[in-house]
Order: C-alpha cells, then structure tokens, then sequence
C-alpha cells in the first residue's frame, strides 16, 4: 500500500527540489507567504504555550511542527470556502484570516473565541473528535446545489479516522459527489496512542479506496507540496468531480496540550529523524536564493509587534458577560429560560 | 372552530386527512414555498417513506430536493447541519425514533450548539422528524418513545402532535422556526382518525398546549398517542360523576407551564400519562412544574401512569407496557378519593 | 476496483463447474447438505410469508434469493463459533442449528424467539443496523484472548455499510487481530435505496483496504463459492491471521418485509437475469449427477413436516408471560421495579 | 466509623488516597483478582489515562489485559459487549462522559438490552466508566453532566460517589455486578481531598445512598461533586440557625428510595442540587418519589438549585452555570420561610 500511496514532496529534507521542473510554478510571492505566514503561527503558538506557562492562558493544544500542513492546505482556500478545523488547527485558520485575539479568547475559555470574522465561513473548533467531517460534507453540498464554485476543506488527524463520523461524512460526500476536501494530519499520536494502534493499514490516503474516491498521501512537513496537492484537490472538487481524501504525514513535536506529558509514551528520539518544516523552507530559500535577512528581520519584528498586540487586545477585552450563560441559546429565549436568568440576575443583585 | 383563530393565511378551504397525509401536506407546502427547504433521509425518494410520509414528493420536487440518503443517521444529522449553516432548511427523516441514537452526539453537540458556540454567528433551522411509540406492532427498538433525551438538551426544541391539524401546524412552524426541532410523530396515531385540516399554509405555535376536553375535577395531562388514552378514560371517568379536564402538551420543550399552573390550580388534582418510562420520564418534569407553581392548590399527590421502567417489550407483551384507559381511571380515582 | 476484487465462482449460472479441478472439493455430502439445507429454508421462509398473509405471524423479512449465501456461510462454521446475525439472516442462524419454532416466535412478537439453544452462539438478531459488527469482534477477542480455536461471524447487508458501527468494527478487528469473518450480504439493495446511491464504491470487499485485511468478492448465489471461501476466511482467522470482509453478491427476491412493496421502487426486469440460487444447485446436481429423485421428494416431504411441526409448536407455544415485561431486565430486580411490577399485578387482578 | 460496616474482607489497614487513586486502587485489585477483569480505552495504557485513572497498569498486568483503543467510543463498546457476553469483564474508559455519545446507540440497545432481548441467555457485565461535570476549567462539551440520559434507560445501572471511599467501594462493587453499570466520576474531586480508604477488597452497595450530614429543617439531596456545594451550603445555613441534612444519593439508578422519604418525613422539606440542566434533571425524578411517598409531610414546594437549561458555558462562565452555596442557601431559606 505504501507503494500504492507514495509519500509526495517538492523539495527534501534538506530543502532541494526534488525536480527541478516544479521551479517554475514556485514565485518569490508564494515563498514569501509560506514562509511569512508559518513563522507567524509558530511565534503565535509559541507566545500562547508560554502564557499558559504563565497562567495567562488555559490548556492549550499547540500545533509545532504543524505548520507545513496548516499554512500550506489554508493558502489554497479561497475567501468563499469553508472551513472546518479541530481544536489544533489554528494555525490554519489563523492563516485564513480568523484574528489572533479571537484565538487567544478561544483558549482563555471565551466563546468569543469560537467567531470568526463575517467574511470568512470558519467554523468554531470541533472538539468531539470527526464530528466536523459530515458537516464540511454539507456545507460542501449547499454549495454545489446553489451552483457556486466554493468549495469545502475538513481538518482532522490520524485518530479521528477511526470514528464512524469520519467514515460517514467521507461517504456522503463521495456518494453525492460534494466539493470536499477531507484534509488529514497525520502526526503520528492521538494523544498517546500511535498509528499503529490506531489502525492497521499502512496508510490513510488508502482509506480513500472504500469511497471511490481520489486518495493521496504527501509529505506534509513540505509546504510546497501541501500547497499543491491542496490547490489541485480544489481545482478538481470545484470542478465538480467531488471529494478527495489528503493524508498529510507530519509530526507534532510537542505536547497534545500543555496538560499532557509526551514523555510518558513517546521517546524524544522518533521525532529527531524528522525536519522541522520550518528549517525545511529555510533551507529552499538559502539554496534558492530567496533568503533576505532584512526581509527576515523585518517579518519576525513585525509578527512580534502584531502578536503583543493581539495578547494584549485578548487581555483587555471586556469581561465575559454573565448574560451570555444565557443568550444564544436560542433565537427567542423560551420563557422558562427567561425566568432561570431573572432568578438568576435577582439572585446575584443580593450578593 | 377555536383552531380557526391560529390559522394564518388561506383557511377557507379544509380537506380530510390522516396525520400522516397533513405531514406530508406540510413539506409539500414550504417545498413549493421555499426553495431553501430539502428533504432528506432513508427511503423517502421513490418510496415515499416507509410510512409513506414522504409520498409523492421527490417526483414532485426532484431528487436533489427529496434526497434519499445512505443507511446513516449521523451522516444525515452531519451533513443536514452544514446544509443548514449554509443556508439551507433541512428536514430530517429518521425512519423510528429507536434509531436516532447513532445521530445523538451530532444532536446533542451540535445541532443543538451551534448557535451558542458561535455566538449566533452559525444557526442550524433544521428539522428532524421521528415516527415514534409503541402499540402498532412493530419490532423491537422500533417502539421506543425516548422524548427526555432531546428535552434535556438546551437549544433544541421538541414537539409531539396528537391529531392532522396540529401535526400540520406544528410541522410548518417547525420547519419555519429559526431554531433546530424535534417532530416526533406518534405513529399509533398515523391513520388512526382522520380530521378537517386547512389546505392552506398555517402553524401552531411551538410551546402551547392546548385543552381538549375541559373538566373540573382533575386534569390529565398527555401528548401524542397518549391522548386517545385519557380522552377514553375522561369518558370512563365521567361515568363514575368524575369531570375531567385534559391538557394535549403539543411541545415537549419549551413546555407551557402556564397551561398547566392555571388548570391544575382549577382541578387541584393531577394524572399525568406517558408512554416512557417513569424514571426519567417527562412526567417528572411536569410534577416539578406543579411543585413551582401550585403546591398549595394540590389536594393529593400527583399520579404518574406511565410505560414501566423496562425496554419496550417485544410486541405480544406491548400491551402491558403501555398506559390504558383502566389504568388512567384508577389513578384518577386515587387522586380523586385521596 | 472490480478488477482487483473479481466475482469468485465455482458454479457458473448454468451449474456447470467454471473449472473442472474444482470437483475433488465437492463431495457428494456437501452437495447435498447445501441443497439439503437451502431447500430447508426457502421452504421455511416461503411458510412464514404465507403465515404472515394469514394473520398467523407478525411483518416479516424474507431472504428468498439469499439461500446460498446463508446457507454456504453456515455451513463452513463449527459449532463452537459465533453468530451474530441481522433480522435477514434466519435462513443462516437456522442452519447453524436454531429452532424454527423460535424463529417464527420471533416474528411473532415473542422474546423466546430471541433465545437460541444453549450449544450454540447465536446472538439474538440486530435490528439497529451494524451494531453487531462490533460485537463480532469483541466476542473473537474473547476467543483470541482465551487462547481457543473458535472464531466469530457477522452478517450484515450493503446498506449496513453506510454506518460508523460497520466501520469502527472492521477498525477493530483488524488492530486486535482477532478472528472474525465480517459476511456481506449485498443483496443491492437497502430496502429502497439501491447501492449505487449508498456509495460510491463499485465493490463492497474493497472497504477491506481501508483496514488493511482481506476482502473478497463471490457470487453470494454459488452456494459452493460462498462454502469455499467463507471456509478459507475461517481457517485464516482460526490461523491467528484476523479478520477477513467478504462480499457475497445476491439478491432478494422479495419484498424488504411483508410490510413493504418493491414495486415502488424496482423494477421487476431487474432481477429477471439473476438465476435462483436454489435452481443453480438443482442444475449443478443434475448435469454432474447428483440428482436422486427420491431423495428428492423424500427431502421435500421431511421438510414440509418439520416446518409444519414448528408452526404447531410455535401455534401451541405457552402464551406470553405478562411477568416477562418486568423479568430480565436486572439479574436482580431492582426494588422500584419490583414496585411497578406488583402494582400492575395488582391492578389486572381488579380487572 | 460507621463506614467500616459496609467493608468487607481485608479492612485493617487504610491508606490517604484522592478519588482518583481509589479508583485506580480497585481496578488493580481486581485485575489481579479476576483474569476475567480487562480494561480498555483511550490512552489508558502507556499514558495511564488523562486523568491517571489507569496509571501503572498496563506495566504491571500487560497491554492484553489494560488496551489502548482505537479513537472510537462505539468500537469500545460494541467491542465490550463482546467480550463481555464471551466470559469477560471488560471495564471500558471513556475520557470524558461529553465523548459518550457516540456510543449512546450502542449502550441503549445492547448494553441495557441484551438481558432481556435474550431472557438471560446473553448478560452484558461490564463497566463503563467516564469522568464528569464542571468547574475544572475544561474545554467545551469537557464539562457535560447528562446522567439522565443512561437513569432513562432499564438494564443499566448509574452509580456516582462523591469521596475516595465509595469511589472505591462503588467501583468493586460495579466491577462485580452481573449487569452493567455507569460509574460517573466527578472529575472535580478526583484530587480535591484525600482520605482514609482501606487498602483491602470491599464494596459499598449500589442503590444505597447515605446521610453525610444530620439535620432537622430541610434535607439536601445532591451527589458527587455536589455535596461539597451541599456541605458549605449546610454550614452557612448553621450559622443561620437552620439545621440541614445532607444525603449523598451515591446511585442515581436504582435510586434509594427510602432514604429519600425517610429524611424527608422527618424534615419536611427538600433542597435538591445538582450540576445538570433543571429540565430533565433528575432532580425531578427526586420531586416525584417525595411527591409520591412524603405528599403529607410536605411543608413547602420543594426546590431544586440547578445548572440552567444551557449548554454548559465555556470555562470564564461556568460558575455561573454551575450550583454555588449561595443559591443553596437561598433555596434553603426559602423553603425555611414558606
Ligand atoms: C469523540 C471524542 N473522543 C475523545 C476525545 C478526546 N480527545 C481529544 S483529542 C484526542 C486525540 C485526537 O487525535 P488525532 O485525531 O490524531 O488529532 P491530534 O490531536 O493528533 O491533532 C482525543 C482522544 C474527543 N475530543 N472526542
Ligand atoms: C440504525 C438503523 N437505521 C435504520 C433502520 C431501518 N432499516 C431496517 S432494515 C434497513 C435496510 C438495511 O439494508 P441492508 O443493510 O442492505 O440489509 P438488507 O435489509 O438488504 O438485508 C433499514 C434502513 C434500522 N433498522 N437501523
Ligand atoms: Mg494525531
Ligand atoms: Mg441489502
């Protein structure tokens, strides 16, 4: 099967193309993005581990090593598609446009957190694991019944494949041949359980086959190749030839959240083999001649700035109003709800 | 006639129906209405559904608005949700009640969530409709009548009609509702009376009871099948001089307190009947209400009949699990003579 | 996908073996315990629709068309295994040697029919659809765990692969490597909704891939094919090599249930070219010489008295126990139970 | 001191432990007991749970015996179910009971059903048990409390200690029950206290619930984490010269009934707490035994303090959800001064 479904890259660890013809398709302005916008989630997630260190922030689930996968598959979306992540893809929606103090807010327990900009269909986190799938499947569906060229892509890792919402909504985008991509980070764990225990094929990208639908399997520390194979899975769900499945093989390199220990199930030494995604862009750009220190500099002072910023913008929003325990439950609050909240409010005016 | 004043819009003409037919009246309706509306579920396209709610409607409208779906009810309730966050209003056909619980995570959260986890940024207007009870003889888990598992569950609104014209009004305003809802159909009642239903669009509105017999020495409080039963032992009841008055709940959540408060307070005496189990059942719900509202109005405990607290039995012993009219005339006699 | 997962055969649709080597596997025995015990069912199942008709049952779901798959899978089990059959599968369960009175019991509303005889393992049908997969599979863990020879079968039809219980159950048992053989009956349609619009797939044995195990496709009407292959399955299991999903390809001849009316949606042309499997063994037995015309009646008039004895039986069967809504629900009743329970006795006595 | 008398076998020797590690405590007795007893879950091997339920057992029994699962709660009770009806006792971990439900189709009508479905020919013992409730700052759906959903449900059991010494005693006790049983864990007081509990194999009765706290004025009635809001709730009211008692309910089905009336007719009024929704909380099923056994002595409605009818909040709002002394307090003069 893993000859069925090889791993696909555009550069290698080192950072080198892997075929020279792929040149021509990669502009200084897609370098500059993939780059720009990886080394501006890895400054996010690693400001939000430290606030949590400080109590500043709650458990947080970080995404370091990630960020290939993220930015490269968010950078192929268009501002009209979908997005249906998991609690560990911020970094793409970050990338797609969702603010960073909304996120921050998502981590600090506001539900604030959970709204994305009016612009942008992101949709809050899903934290019961695959449930999300069936739901990019009917997103994807309105849009093909109304004619659009949207299209949607579903987030989800190596352990969500063993739920049954994985393997419903993958058959009902195949069968109604909906525009879906099913994005899978393959990072190796769910929480501390490895893929081999998680299933026995050799592959995700194989478990395409029982849909009939395209499978495939790329290298997902590579951003480039994300990039791509993301952008074409696009190209072919908008060009109504329905869903793919995308194993992304990638690595968390740190902790499930900062409530969990990795070294209790997993050595430091299986992820040493493994290249940070981020060097591997460097390295491209040193070899290829896109490395501009003062560019660099300039970025990294500039995300610094824009990440204080967003810190601070989380730390002087207004306070979570007690209302909202109340509101958004349903259009017009039921009456028995209204009395709950009066009792509620008249109970906290006697305090 | 007191019906008459809930109805909007074309009421002259009425026509006979069968619940199942003003069901199917209404998606006919706003799938005409409202090009928003799709309909999706198992065998519900050529089929017309297994109880032929559904009959005539995908020749009508097509099948990608009469949709028959894989042999999968989270798929259905996943993919309906993101059809109806992006802008879509689906109504869900889960075949019996007793197989929605492959679907309840996506219910319980996310069909009833979303709204709340986004802020109302996100809202699922969605409709699910599930046959459901015991005492047609069907087979086992076809009879379940597990109403608390949706009323415990805040953001999501239950409605259960007795009768055509309410299951008609009902099923309008709950695919017009802009909040997610529940339609259990008691399919006992399904062909069981027909009534005069408007042709025409009109809803009832959603958490409202409604008396349907008026009395004055006790008040029963019932819904969906259930009804015949206390309506047959009203009769028996007055028999023996004993006025009852009856309450059709009509919305299971949210429930309408102030109906019953203010008949309670008249009676002073309460039955409740349901088909579900007692331990957990919404009767338990509604002595709570009355414990609120009148506890000193109350002249003797309040009597639950109710299905025992045992799996709905195979169907030669379905009888004995449900409520009849001679149980509900002891109970009211207990509270009567307490 | 239908080139990697052929349709096996022994038989053609002629009876005529497809290759001549097949013949030293098929012993006179075996040809006549698979006509034997396909006889013996479709006369079973043509008994019940007739009682059905009569008011004599309640719904039921006949198999007709299903024999060979039913009967070839049952007879490769030994007696120690599990079966773990749906509503459709009584032609199967009987041969493995449950009663036909309890079989109809079941029909007719009454829990007895649930029970099977103390010597065999036949859980009693799944009516919620692929909610037995799972179960299959922790019942062969338990044989696996235990360190015995037995293994574990699970029926199940097309429709029942749309649900994440058949999905998280092949995902199981495939991790644990336990012996189950997970058997297909795509009978092309769920009630109303024919496979291609349950997915998207061509064959349902490629979903194996997904987990990494064996599937095979066979002519579900060859009851030969079904015997061999189901056999093979059994042994690979019982060898400690897991499980095994096998496709068997058929057709119900009938209606999904007495209550329901295939006109509706099938067009009777449909199932015109797909030959009986009943008639296929009869060619097989008279163009190679295993037709015995006296054997023959002798068969028919044995099964038209035993069928008839198990309607007596059923007909005669000791009426419904009103205490058995309130038995078996705890090991030990439960006193709010015992309450309800004595009060509903009390109240018929003033009946 | 009265605790010793539920003990059985070995009770001498006691030892600190939090809740969490009594529950570990009774899994590794019987483990070692009962070649019978496996557990399995989500990261309960190598990891030891999330919560460290499991800690040191797969090392010290082997990863045939405590088995990391694949991501998949129905595969973990379907898969149960098996190995339970094939002669084991399988104790499955799910990690928080808000990722239950996709196995709610599974525990509805096989696991509390298969008894019946095959009058005692099958038996499903087996144990599910599940972290649950508020106010650890978890994040969304971390946080439900939906006992009702499994109290609905004949052929299972519900049970939920409050306290290191009937979590292990509940524990054993679930572990040995020929039926299925629920442990609920109230992940709020896995390390809140210690406390003496005896190094030895014993068991505290399912269906028993205790007075932790006498009193004379008003009962309250509350469960796991509850009881401590119930215990500042007693001693703030103390202070008020209103003196309560306190019943931990301990199992949620079958409820004990008596002690419940018991209390209540020595009282003569009832505060009820807990953490789930009021519509549909079992609360309600507590106001119904009251109504049905102790009408007469009833001296004011009975109140119940309750988490509202919302989705649980996110972790900034959630005690507001959440029941405090405060509202008992006032719920308890309330009834007080009726
Ligand atoms: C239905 C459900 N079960 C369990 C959990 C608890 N849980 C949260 S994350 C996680 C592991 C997910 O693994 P994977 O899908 O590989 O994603 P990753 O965390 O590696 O990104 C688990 C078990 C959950 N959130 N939802
Ligand atoms: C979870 C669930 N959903 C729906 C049903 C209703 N139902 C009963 S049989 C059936 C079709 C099953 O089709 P298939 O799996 O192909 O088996 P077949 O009936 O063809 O043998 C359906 C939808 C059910 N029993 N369980
Ligand atoms: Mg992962
Ligand atoms: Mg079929």
């Amino acid at each position: 099967m893993t000859d069925n479904y090889p791993v696909k890259r555009v550069i290698d660890d080192k950072g080198n193309l892997i075929d020279e013809r792929f040149k021509e398709h990669i502009s200084e302005r897609l370098v500059k993005e993939l780059y720009y916008h990886m080394a501006r989630i890895r400054a996010f997630d690693r400001k939000a581990i430290n606030l949590q260190r400080q109590g500043r922030l709650g458990t947080y689930a970080p995404f370091e090593g990630q960020e290939a996968a993220q930015v490269g598959s968010a950078l192929a979306l268009q501002a009209d598609d979908w997005v249906f992540p998991t609690y560990r893809d911020h970094g793409a929606t970050i990338t797609f446009g969702k603010s960073m103090t909304r996120t921050f807010l998502y981590w600090n327990g506001r539900v604030e957190g959970c709204v994305a900009p009016a612009n942008r269909n992101i949709f809050p986190p899903a934290v019961p694991i695959a449930t999300q799938l069936p739901h990019a499947a009917g997103a994807a569906w309105a849009e093909k019944r109304r004619g659009s060229k949207n299209a949607a892509i579903a987030y989800f890792g190596d352990g969500a494949t063993s739920e049954g919402d994985f393997h419903e909504g993958l058959n009902f985008a195949s069968v109604f041949k909906v525009p879906v991509v099913f994005f899978n980070q393959n990072n190796g764990y769910a929480i501390s359980v490895p893929i081999e225990k998680q299933m026995n094929s050799e592959t995700i990208a194989q478990k395409s086959v029982a849909y009939g639908m395209p499978g495939i399997r790329i290298d997902g520390n590579d951003c480039f190749a994300v990039y791509f194979e993301t952008k074409k899975a696009f190209d072919y769900a908008k060009g109504g030839n329905g869903p793919t499945l995308i194993e992304a093989v990638t690595w968390r390199r740190g902790a499930h959240t900062t409530a969990d220990d990795p070294s209790k199930y997993r050595s430091d030494e299986l992820g040493k083999k493994i290249v940070d995604p981020l060097t591997r862009i460097e390295l491209f750009m040193k070899t290829y001649g896109y490395w501009d220190e003062e560019w660099i500099r300039a970025t990294s002072e500039k995300l610094t700035n824009e990440i204080d910023r967003a810190v601070e913008e989380m730390e002087t929003f207004p306070p979570p109003k007690v209302e909202d325990v109340f509101n958004h439950v349903y259009a017009e609050m039921p009456a028995q709800l209204a009395e709950q909240k009066d009792a509620y409010f008249a109970h906290l005016g006697r305090q | 006639m007191t019906q008459m004043k809930e109805v909007i819009g074309e009421t002259e003409t009425t026509k006979q129906m069968t619940l199942i037919q003003a069901i199917n009246d209404a998606m006919r309706i706003l799938l005409k209405e409202d090009e928003r509306t799709i309909i999706l579920g198992e065998d519900i396209g050529k089929n017309g559904g297994v109880f032929r709610a559904t009959e005539g409607l995908q020749e009508a409208f097509g099948d990608d608005r009469v949709v028959d779906t894989p042999l999968s009810e989270a798929g259905i309730i996943g993919t309906s949700i993101g059809l109806a966050v992006n802008g879509f209003r689906p109504v869900a056909e889960i075949q019996f009640l007793g197989f929605i619980y492959p679907a309840y995570e996506q219910i319980m959260t996310h069909v009833s969530r979303i709204r709340m986890r986004s802020m109302s940024r996100f809202t699922v207007p969605m409709v699910i409709r599930a046959p459901y009870g015991a005492g047609i003889r069907a087979p086992e888990i076809h009879s379940d009548s597990t109403e608390i598992l949706f009323t415990h569950m805040p953001g999501i609104k239950v409605v259960c009609p007795s009768n055509p014209y309410d299951a008609k009004g009902l099923l309008i305003a709950a695919m017009e509702d802009p909040d997610p809802v529940l339609v259990l159909e008691p399919m006992k009642n399904y062909r069981s009376k027909r009534a005069e239903v408007p042709v025409g669009k009109y809803s009832v509105e959603i958490g409202k009871g409604k008396i349907v017999r008026e009395g004055s020495d006790v008040t029963l409080i019932a819904w969906g099948a259930m009804i015949t039963i206390a309506e047959k032992a009203a009769e028996q009841a007055a028999e023996k001089g004993i006025s009852c008055e009856i309450i059709d709940l009509r919305t299971l959540y949210p429930i309408d307190r102030d109906i019953i408060s203010q008949s309670i307070q008249k009676t002073t005496r309460a039955v409740i009947i349901h088909e579900a189990h007692s331990t957990g059942g919404l009767g338990n719900d509604i002595v709570s209400i009355i414990n609120d509202t009148s506890f000193l109005y109350l002249r003797a405990p309040i009597e639950r009949i109710t299905g025992f607290d045992v799996p709905v039995p195979f169907f030669t012993l379905e009888e004995h699990y449900l409520p009849t009219p001679a149980r509900v005339v002891e109970g009211i006699e207990k509270v009567v003579h307490f």
